[in-house]
């Protein structure tokens, strides 16, 4: 059982996570990968750039809190929990979410229920810099929380 | 002594990013609030937002939540991460 | 949009098929990937090998008809579904499902309704040659389909 | 002529992979398996199991599925891929 748990500024290398869950357990059937990305607008509005704030410590101790009650709860060989911080550009990675086990639906229900609790339970905020259409001065707003990630996470 | 910390719109909004309260004799995070907002009265309206969330000592809490000296108690709006 | 269908002796790149999922379409918010791998039995059991048969051109129109079916039923930008076929080996790559979409629900359900599908739609068989203990002689049989992937795939 | 196909475990059990059936005057599937036991007396049991799946021109069928000439059948147990 490897669980490993990351908030970092630096980029991840999903190839590298991937080969640590596939490789390093037994008897590893079905490895699925989540990787959340920064989605630009749709034109003419434009993300500029996303700043993620977070509260140090206790994102730590909430992702942790994640991957010990989806190991708890399903029957897994393996998890990856990185969250990136910091200033992030349109494509940039956000998000990654690996988990490993023998069996395919164990993988795939722990994946969503860490994204969905993740998504309203670990303290990262989102402030973006757009612009409202070509030309325009960029503008910062901070994201709100959406009502439909609250239900998602209540299915849990 | 309690550590207080706010985030993100929260922090702007207040303009401060944490604050150390002194001479606190409450017991848990309503009162820390009343306490607060008898210092800021200008952060009252903000204190009293419905979807203002609270942690203690890095766990999510609520104004029921005990606190004692030495806790660090974070105050901030809905999480938006992932 | 992209689909991209293929089945393959050759192993696959699983990090290729996640930038091009990646880095293609707009405006992608999640990808998520499904790997299966060839999963070992427990001790003192031990494969020795697998032989993936498959039906040459129906499992390419099943495939598609997958990818399709998906395509329509969720908000996706892309979708890869790759599986192998002949001899593999304990801890071999067997079958990728990579989908991108806004969205993470839409990634997370398209690629869940991909895999359980597959499972009891498209036409490979797996026959496996193990040891029933060390130093047996090795015997090969045709692994019996499960009762719950067909529930699995009752549900979509 | 219809072409007809066995896979894995059915294609061991019949040791036959695939053949033409020539003469079929029948109109769907349930015939062509009447047809095809009279000439192999000894696949009878195996083609009365519930379990066998059919295709027709490489999509999903059954006992009812209409053929024709030139098409291609094929047999085959439970799909165990993925």
């Amino acid at each position: 059982m490897s669980n490993s748990v990351r908030v970092q500024t630096e980029d991840f290398d999903l190839n590298k996570e991937y080969n640590h869950l596939r490789a390093a357990h037994y008897p590893c059937g079905a490895v699925v990968l989540f990787s959340g990305l920064v989605r630009d607008f749709l034109p003419p509005q434009q993300l500029i750039s996303l700043e993620l704030e977070h509260y140090p410590g206790m994102t730590e101790a909430m992702l942790q809190q994640l991957s010990t009650a989806a190991t708890a709860r399903w029957k897994l060989l393996g998890t990856t929990i990185i969250h990136r911080t910091g200033k992030l550009l349109p494509g940039d990675q956000i998000v990654l979410v690996g988990v490993s086990s023998a069996h395919r639906t164990d993988a795939f229900e722990a994946a969503q229920f860490i994204m969905d609790t993740l998504k309203t339970s670990a303290p990262f905020w989102k402030k973006e810099t757009l612009k409202q259409y070509p030309g325009s001065a960029p503008e910062s707003y901070w994201v709100a929380a959406k009502d439909s990630d609250e239900q998602l996470a209540q299915r849990w | 002594m309690i550590k207080v910390c706010f985030f993100a719109d929260l922090r702007e909004r207040l303009g401060c990013a944490d604050m150390l309260v002194e001479h606190f004799s409450g017991e848990n995070i309503a009162q820390l609030k009343d306490f607060i907002v008898k210092q800021h009265p200008q952060w009252e309206k903000i204190f009293l937002e419905k979807k203002l969330l609270i942690a203690v000592n890095h766990a999510m809490a609520n104004n029921n939540s005990a606190i004692v000296a030495g806790d660090e108690v974070a105050f901030f709006p809905p999480v938006t991460g992932g």
